[in-house]
Parts: C-alpha cells; structure tokens; sequence
C-alpha cells in the first residue's frame, strides 16, 4: 500500500477555502494544533470547524479570522480558562455558531459515519439549546417526530459529514493505520463520517506493530488519506503516553487572548512568524521545554 | 485538627447523594471528589463515568480538568462519548448525573451558555461561556440530577437567562416535557442542601449548613424559597471524610479550598 | 464491587421461560454451549433468540424445543453445514422466524445500546427479505420512511433490546470487566443493548489487569449482572488464542442432526445425558481432547 | 505443469475484476482467493474487508469459513458488522461486494435464503439455507457486485426462488428500487463471465472460459442469454497467477478443488 506521509503545509494545501474541518481536539488534549498553525499560516478563510468539544486548535483558527460557522456541543480550556476568541466572535456575531450538546454531536458523526442521513435523540428537548439551533443556521440540521413504533418525541439530527476530519494520534504507520491511547472521545465516529481523514501522529512503526495489535487499530489504513509525523505536534495541548499539556504556554495564550490585540500578537509571534511546527517548537522553548513535558513512562503524563 | 471547610461540607453531601451500586455521570471539580468520597466510603461499588470514555478512573495526581491525563489514570475502561453518553446515559443506565452549573432557577433549568447583562434598559450584552458540552445530555437524561455551585442570588435566579439543560421547564413533569431523565433532584451550595418539591416542582431548602441560617439562605437565593418548618442541619463531615479528602483525594486542596 | 461469579445453573434458573435472549456466537466460533446446554437442561421453553449469523448454539436450542421464534441475519456452521434443526423448524413452521440480514440485525441492536427506539437503514429495500418481515411476525419492528432532510428512501428498524445476553469472551474479571480477543462481530452493540449481560468467561484475571490496558475492556463491569467461569465453555466452537473448534465433534453432530431423530439422540446423549459441562467434556474426549484441541500461543488457534 | 482447473479460471477471473486501491467486502471460498491473488499481482493496495470484523488478513493456514480463527491471522485491524458493514459499506467506501450464491437470476437477483421443490403441481416444499447474513446489505449497498458460482441451469433461473439480495429487481435501475449501491457487475461462473446489459439490465456474456461453446452456456442456463456477435474467451490463469494460487494462497486445495 502506498506511503501516505505528507507534510503539514502540503496537506493543508489541498484543503480549500470553505472547508468543513472536523477537529479531533478535546479542550487542552490531542489538539491538532500543527494544521492548526497551518492553516494558519496560508491564510484559509470561511472554514466551518466542527467538534463535541473545542479547545485551543478551535480558539486559535477562530482567533486568526479564519472561520465563519462552527457545529459544537461545548467549549473550555479546562481551568486554564474558556475558548475566549470563539466567546468573542460569538458574542460580536462574526462567527455563526451551531451550538450543540456533546451527545448530540457525537450522534450527528455517528449518522455520517454510518451513512444514515438522519439519526434520532432525546437530548435537547425542552431547552433552549434547541430553540436556537432551529430558530437559526441549524434549522437545516435539525426535525422533530414522533417515534412510529413508541409514539415517544425525538429530535432528529442530520448527519454530520465534514469535508475533512483532522485526527491527533500516538502511533501510526505509512499507510494511515493508527492507535489511540487513552480515551477516544469523538474519534472514531468523527473521522469515519469525513470525506477525506488526515492524521497527525506523534510516532511512526511498521505496519507489523498493526498486526501484532489488530484490536487497537482505530482508524485502518484504507480510509486515510495523509499521514504528517509531528512529534510534539499537539504542544501546548498534552499527548497521553507522550507528553503533558505546557501550563506556562497556556497560561501565556489565556492572558494574550482576553483581547483581540492580544491574540492578534499571539497569532503573529508564535504561529505567522514562525515557518512550520520546527520553529514553533524551538519559540516557545526548544529541547529543553520538550524534555520537561515528556511523559513519565509508567504514568503516561 | 484544622476548621472544616465549606468546600468540605459540600463534597460530603454531594457523596452522602450517592448509593452504593449506582452509575453517575460526573463532571470535573466537586462532583468528582465527592464520587471518589462515596466510593472510598459507603459506596465502594459505585461506578464512575467522565463523558470523554472514562470509567472508574483512579488519579494519583489532581487533574485540572477532563481533558487532563492524570485523570485517566487507573480506569478500568477508556471509551468514548458514544458509550458513556450514548450506552450508558442515552441507554438509560445512569442513575445520578452531577454536574456544575452559571446558573441554576427555580425550577432546576441550568444555565452554562451565557449572560446578559443590562447595559441600558431593553439593550443587553451577552457574554458567552463553555455552552452545554454533556451537560443537556445528562440533565436531559439521567434518572436524577445533582448540581453543586457556589450560593449566591445572581446565579440563583428566578429564571435562568437560557436554559441550556432542562429542569422542570415552566413547572411542568419531566414526562409533559417529553424528557426520560427524572430531573433535577439536588442543588448542594455552600449555605444549603436544595431539593424540589414533588407537585410544584420549585426548589426547596432540605437542610442548611452549620452556622448558616434559613433566613441568609433566602436572602442570597433569586427566588422565593420555599421551607419546611423545621429545616434540619446538613451533617458535618466524619472525621474519617476529612482524613479522605485532605490526604487521598485532594491533598493538593485544588477543589477543596 | 461485588464478586459476580455464578454457575451456568444457578444463571439459567434466573431466565424465565419466554425470555428474548441474545446469543454472542457466530456460526462455529464463540458459542454459548455452556449455558445453551444449561437452558436445555433446565428444559427452558418459548424462548426469542436473536443474533446476527447462528451457529452450533442456537442450532442445538432450536433442535431441544426451546424456542419459538427467531431474530437473525443468517446462520451456518461454516463448512461443516446448515443449522439443519433451525431450518426444519422453519420448513415446519414450529419456529418463528424473522429473517433480517446481519447489518439489520447489528443496527437493530445498536439502537437499543444507545436506547434509540429507531434507526434508518438502506438495506433489505426490493428485497423479499424485508418483504416477508413486513407480511409477517416482523410487522411490528419495520417501518418505511423518506428522510426528512434528503428525501431518500429508507426502512426503519425498531430497536432490540433483549432481556438477556449471553457473550462468551476470553478474558474477565470477577466484577465483569472483560477483553476479547479476535473480531468481535456485534458483541458489544448485542450486549449493551440487553436489560442482563452475563458472560461465559474462558479466564478469570485480577481487575489489575483491565486497569493497565483500560483500551481493551469491551464491556465494564457495572452493565455485567453475572460472570460464569467455564474454560472450554464454547466446545465444540473455536475460542481464538484459546483453543480451535473441534472438526470431529462438529462431523458427528452435523451428521446426526440431519434428522429430527439424530438431533434428539444428541441432545439426549450429550447435553439431557451429562450434568454439567465438566461432565460433557469428559463425555466428548476429555483432557486429551482438550489438549489437542488448545491454541498456539502464537497463532491464537 | 499440471493443467488448468475450472476453479483457477474463476479464481484469476475474479482477481482480474478488482483494481488496485479499491476496497472489497469479501465472503469466503473463492471471492477469497480472488482477492489474495489480485493482492499478489497487479493490485497490492486492495483492502478486503470480512464481514464479522477483519481487515486485511493474511492467512497462513487455509479457513475453512468466515469464523474460523485461521482467517483472523496477520489482519491490520480487529473490529466488528457496525464497523464493517457500517462504517465501511453502508457508509459508501466499499467498491466492489464479491459473494457467491445458491441461485441468481437474470436480472441479478440473489437467492441464499430458501428453494422451493413441487412436489405435486402448485404444492411446494420449501429448504431453507443460510439467509442473508451480510449477503443482503452487500448487494444493496457496494458500488459494484460480483457472483461466483457453479454455471447449473437451475442454478440459473429466470426468476429466483426468493429474492435475498437486489439486483435489477424487475428490471429496474437501482435508483428507481431505491437502493445505493451499483447493483450486479459480473457472474463469474466455471463456464463464462457474465455481465448485465446497460438498458435492459438483463444477464448477457462477457467472455467464455476457453474449450467452453457459448452454445453451451446456453444450454446450461435457466432464462435465454443475450450474447454479442463475438464473445472473446476468458483469459487463461498465467504461470505466476497458478503459482501463487497452487503454492501460496490454496496450497491444500481447499477451494481450487
């Protein structure tokens, strides 16, 4: 099978204006921050990002301008703080924003994963979570109907299936087979209802490290488009089994980002003015920052 | 041994909600401490599940958040929200959902979206927060639901100002909403113990903390609260609850204060 | 947690006559011949079964008269032969039987995992698959439908929910964690769906042992009402990295079930005839047996 | 070297039908064969896909069906029908659907489920046999399916016994039955190598196995075979196409007889 490694700026290439991306993020865990930074970088615009919960990759495209409609169930950056250039863009309506809850987003991937066009779910009745998405940009998304067999009230969701899903995994090998450790949150479902799925890996094996552990193959080959192998390609978001989350980076971003100047210098500095994720890497603190987030073996953070 | 804390207080009967054998979803902070408190004490069978796929995990470190590894750590089982959410809670197999809240009202609708506040009379502002996440999912769903939060008359009003998790919606059944979870069942402040009352279904106060009076509770609540006659005092924490909280679960006093 | 471990015995006289339970084998692999052997003693009657593809289990409850109606997607003993009690009893008319196809069945079971009392699929349309479901006992779990949001055709499968089901897995522990090792067609789907999961375990390990690869438990302890520790409890069906299927067994028991006379006199000598699975693999071989039939360590058969 | 059986004819003209890159749902026997063959030659990066939850296995020892534990062997990934025949085939990414069958139809249709024998004229018995499995969601769904089985006139019929699985079913296109996928491509048989025709969607000739008259295939089959003026032969296995088979893939005969 074909070797699928790319580069982060030769994936990002292909991906155009107007893309829904799917992220693979979970607040301050497995972000996929080097497409992030890229996509960045080549200036994309009117991307609509989807994900049951954003975090730091979501905050930054929606920072540096490039988004105009996000599909979410939830938003943190744990305790560092809240998304704030999303709330910001949300509140100044830059951004339309599909707000969801994390079931429901994760059953509207499980639709398109499935190739169901439609999916049901007793979530969201009665709130305003649904009021909004049917008063607005999700009217599209969104039915309600009776169950045929029970009579029960259902939402129905429509299927979720992004132009891209961008996934942040340990291990994978040439052809796209990949491990995820620790939980999976949307992964799976995520990346099977995409199009097109491109993988982030911090470690690339043979493909005889597959088949010694068929069980742990989340994603397998044939459905992977591209490969990037990006060690620390997640920082400052921590990697189980890898490395942990940098507090003092996240804590730099947190303060930056309370306002739009301030953002706007961190976007500048730290992602357009560095070339690629080396750079980035070598900013905020090089080898020695890296070895100090490495994680413990045993413990795996 | 040192002055028992509010946070202390909290935690204690948050775990006290809990009963051996059950399944809560829980969300990070003080639902977790307590979880982890019920399990160490009278509930040593209960099961925990964190909506990212994690079941009955066992930190050795205090974890900062949901998305923090440490809090990975010693699970018996890691998933995904399509099982924790969707098999267990969407199944009908959660029994308690614990869940933090912006703000609570009257009638248990919770509020984690956004804010308004009144710039000048009719012109609001809004400012936005972390939205539902599993939050809608599990008050929606869970057979009965435990919120914990700060007591104060702003974040207790009589209406939130968006329902982002239903509670008993205008006072209606859970069953008129066409809802499958039971509802909001407590509300744990640092001054009280909420419930609802069955037939109203607007919250009520269930016992207040020592040194706390009924009187301060009504006076930092949005609402009219209802009281029994005599309200009883919530328990203090065993000596043996402090011991777990200071020393295993929170040695770090991240949650506790 | 509660130490879960019970005899098949003491498990089948929890099941009441006129329970649906699910069986967690396919064809000629994982059975559950330890607890079918049991329901047969215990001359359990008017049961539901329900699977994706049956195998020896199902094939051996039908032939004793337990059951009178049948959920499946298909069924064989690979190239051993047809599930000729099952088909008999089809051609009589004595069994019920809703034939849906294996994806039908899975999604069927995925809705009730996810408690879901519906889902779309776009299979077994201009079939007479789905023909001789809606004319007959199937009516009452088929719907047609055109999704909301594109129009398109689809049928609508009403969720299973079994009362019991019964999954034969490599490895638990005493509080019903389990690992299996191998594909696991719709096991976790068919035992998250059911109100009573309860496992036929080939090895019972320390809890220690999910808590250190946490990725591999396929069903958590707290969904797992009882765990029945039987090593060689899917004889004569293969249990992967535990032992192969036994060619020998399966020849006699294809060749004696081709008549309704055959199959008695089978059940009567092997299973009516012996008291518990102790005493039947005595009666089929014994350690010798067992031993010729146990799996390289490498090659997992 | 030995001469050329029926079955390594139908095995290469199988493995001839599928392109490199394209992922295939295979049943056992030989749409097996075919796959690992065309793997070994012109089409390395085939994925095969087995119905139960195995991607790409490599067996060492021959299986002797889809639950034997010999065919799990050297798989990239373990995982189950949701994924399968969801994720993958109802999904969409699966190109080619490759099954054998007890009788098909002019018009593709696929009985696996059932024959009727008159006993006396308008009393039939009927014989059940596997069912669908995943035979009915296969040819509802891939992009294209290919048949393999013996050329028997009653095998044959103008009109199956049961219709299991779509094909043109009433001559219909798939898009008129409501179905996605592409429908019937080819029937590979021990006789010929049968096609559909693109306006009448009926069974007509592609090529005839060679010492094999198109008279014959005729004569053998249920319902009248359009044929165009000259129907090439099938090719012939080469060296290497019966090397690989006899040496690696079948080397016990199993399947190629």
């Amino acid at each position: 099978m074909a070797n699928k490694l790319k580069s982060a700026a030769a994936v990002v290439r292909t991906i155009p204006d107007g893309a829904h991306i799917a992220l693979g993020g979970f607040a301050i865990a497995r972000n996929v921050i080097t497409v992030a930074h890229e996509l960045i970088r080549q200036n994309r615009q009117e991307l609509t990002l989807s994900q049951c919960v954003m975090g730091l990759d979501t905050d930054l495209l929606v920072g540096a301008g490039c988004v105009n409609r996000l599909m979410v169930g939830g938003g943190s950056l744990d305790r560092f703080g809240l998304v704030q250039c999303v709330n910001r863009a949300r509140e100044t309506g830059e951004v339309e924003s599909l707000d969801y809850t994390s079931l429901s987003i994760c059953f509207s991937y499980l639709a398109g994963a499935l190739g169901i066009s439609f999916i049901p779910i007793k979530s969201m009745i009665a709130s305003e979570v649904l009021e909004r998405l049917e008063r607005g940009g999700g009217a599209e998304y969104i039915r309600r109907m009776d169950c045929p067999f029970t009579g029960e009230p259902y939402v129905l969701l429509r299927a979720i299936q992004p132009d891209v899903s961008l996934v942040h995994v340990q291990v994978a090998d040439e052809q796209g087979n990949c491990q995820i450790h620790g939980p999976r949150w949307e992964n799976e479902e995520q990346a099977k209802a995409a199009h097109r799925i491109i993988l982030i890996a911090e470690e690339i094996v043979p493909t005889s490290v597959f088949q010694a552990h068929p069980a742990r193959t989340i994603i397998p080959a044939h459905r992977v488009e591209a490969v990037i192998h990006q060690p620390y390609g997640a920082h400052p978001t921590s990697v189980y089994s890898c490395y942990d989350y940098d507090s003092e980076h996240l804590k730099l971003y947190v303060e930056r980002a309370r306002t739009r100047e301030g953002a706007n210098q961190y976007i500048d500095e730290f992602i357009r003015g560095t070339r690629d994720h080396a750079e980035y890497l070598e900013k905020v603190g090089g080898a020695a920052m890296l070895e100090k987030l490495k994680a413990d073996p045993v413990l795996g953070y | 041994m040192e002055a028992v804390r509010t946070n202390e207080i909290m935690a204690v009967a948050g775990a006290r909600e809990l009963r051996d054998g059950e399944t809560v979803v829980v969300g990070l902070g003080l639902p977790q401490v307590a979880c982890m408190l019920a399990r160490r004490t009278h509930a040593p069978g209960l099961t925990s599940l964190l909506e990212i796929g994690v079941v009955n995990s066992n930190p050795i470190d205090t974890p900062v958040g949901l998305a923090d590894s440490r809090i990975f750590h010693g699970a018996t089982c890691w998933s995904g929200f399509l099982d924790i959410l969707g098999m267990n809670l969407h199944r009908g197999v959660v029994d308690v959902g614990f869940l933090g809240s912006l703000e609570i009202d009257r009638h248990g609708n919770i509020n984690t979206t956004l804010l308004k506040d009144e710039i000048t009379p009719g012109q609001s502002k809004v400012k936005y927060f972390n939205g539902s996440a599993g939050g809608n999912d599990v008050a929606s769903l869970a057979k009965r639901v435990i919120v914990i939060m700060r007591h104060e008359k702003r974040k207790l009003p009589a209406a939130v100002s968006h329902i982002t998790s239903p509670g008993y919606v205008g006072g209606k059944s859970r069953a008129d909403l066409g809802l499958r979870g039971g509802g909001p069942h407590r509300i744990i402040t640092d001054m009280a113990v909420l419930g609802f009352h069955a037939e109203t279904r607007e919250a009520m106060i269930v016992s207040v903390h020592p040194g706390i009076r009924v009187e301060q509770v009504r006076e930092n609540t949005g609402f009219p609260l209802i009281a029994a006659e005599n309200i009883p005092e919530t328990p203090l924490p065993t000596p043996e609850d402090l011991r777990l909280l200071r020393e295993e679960i929170d040695p770090k006093r991240v949650y506790l204060g």
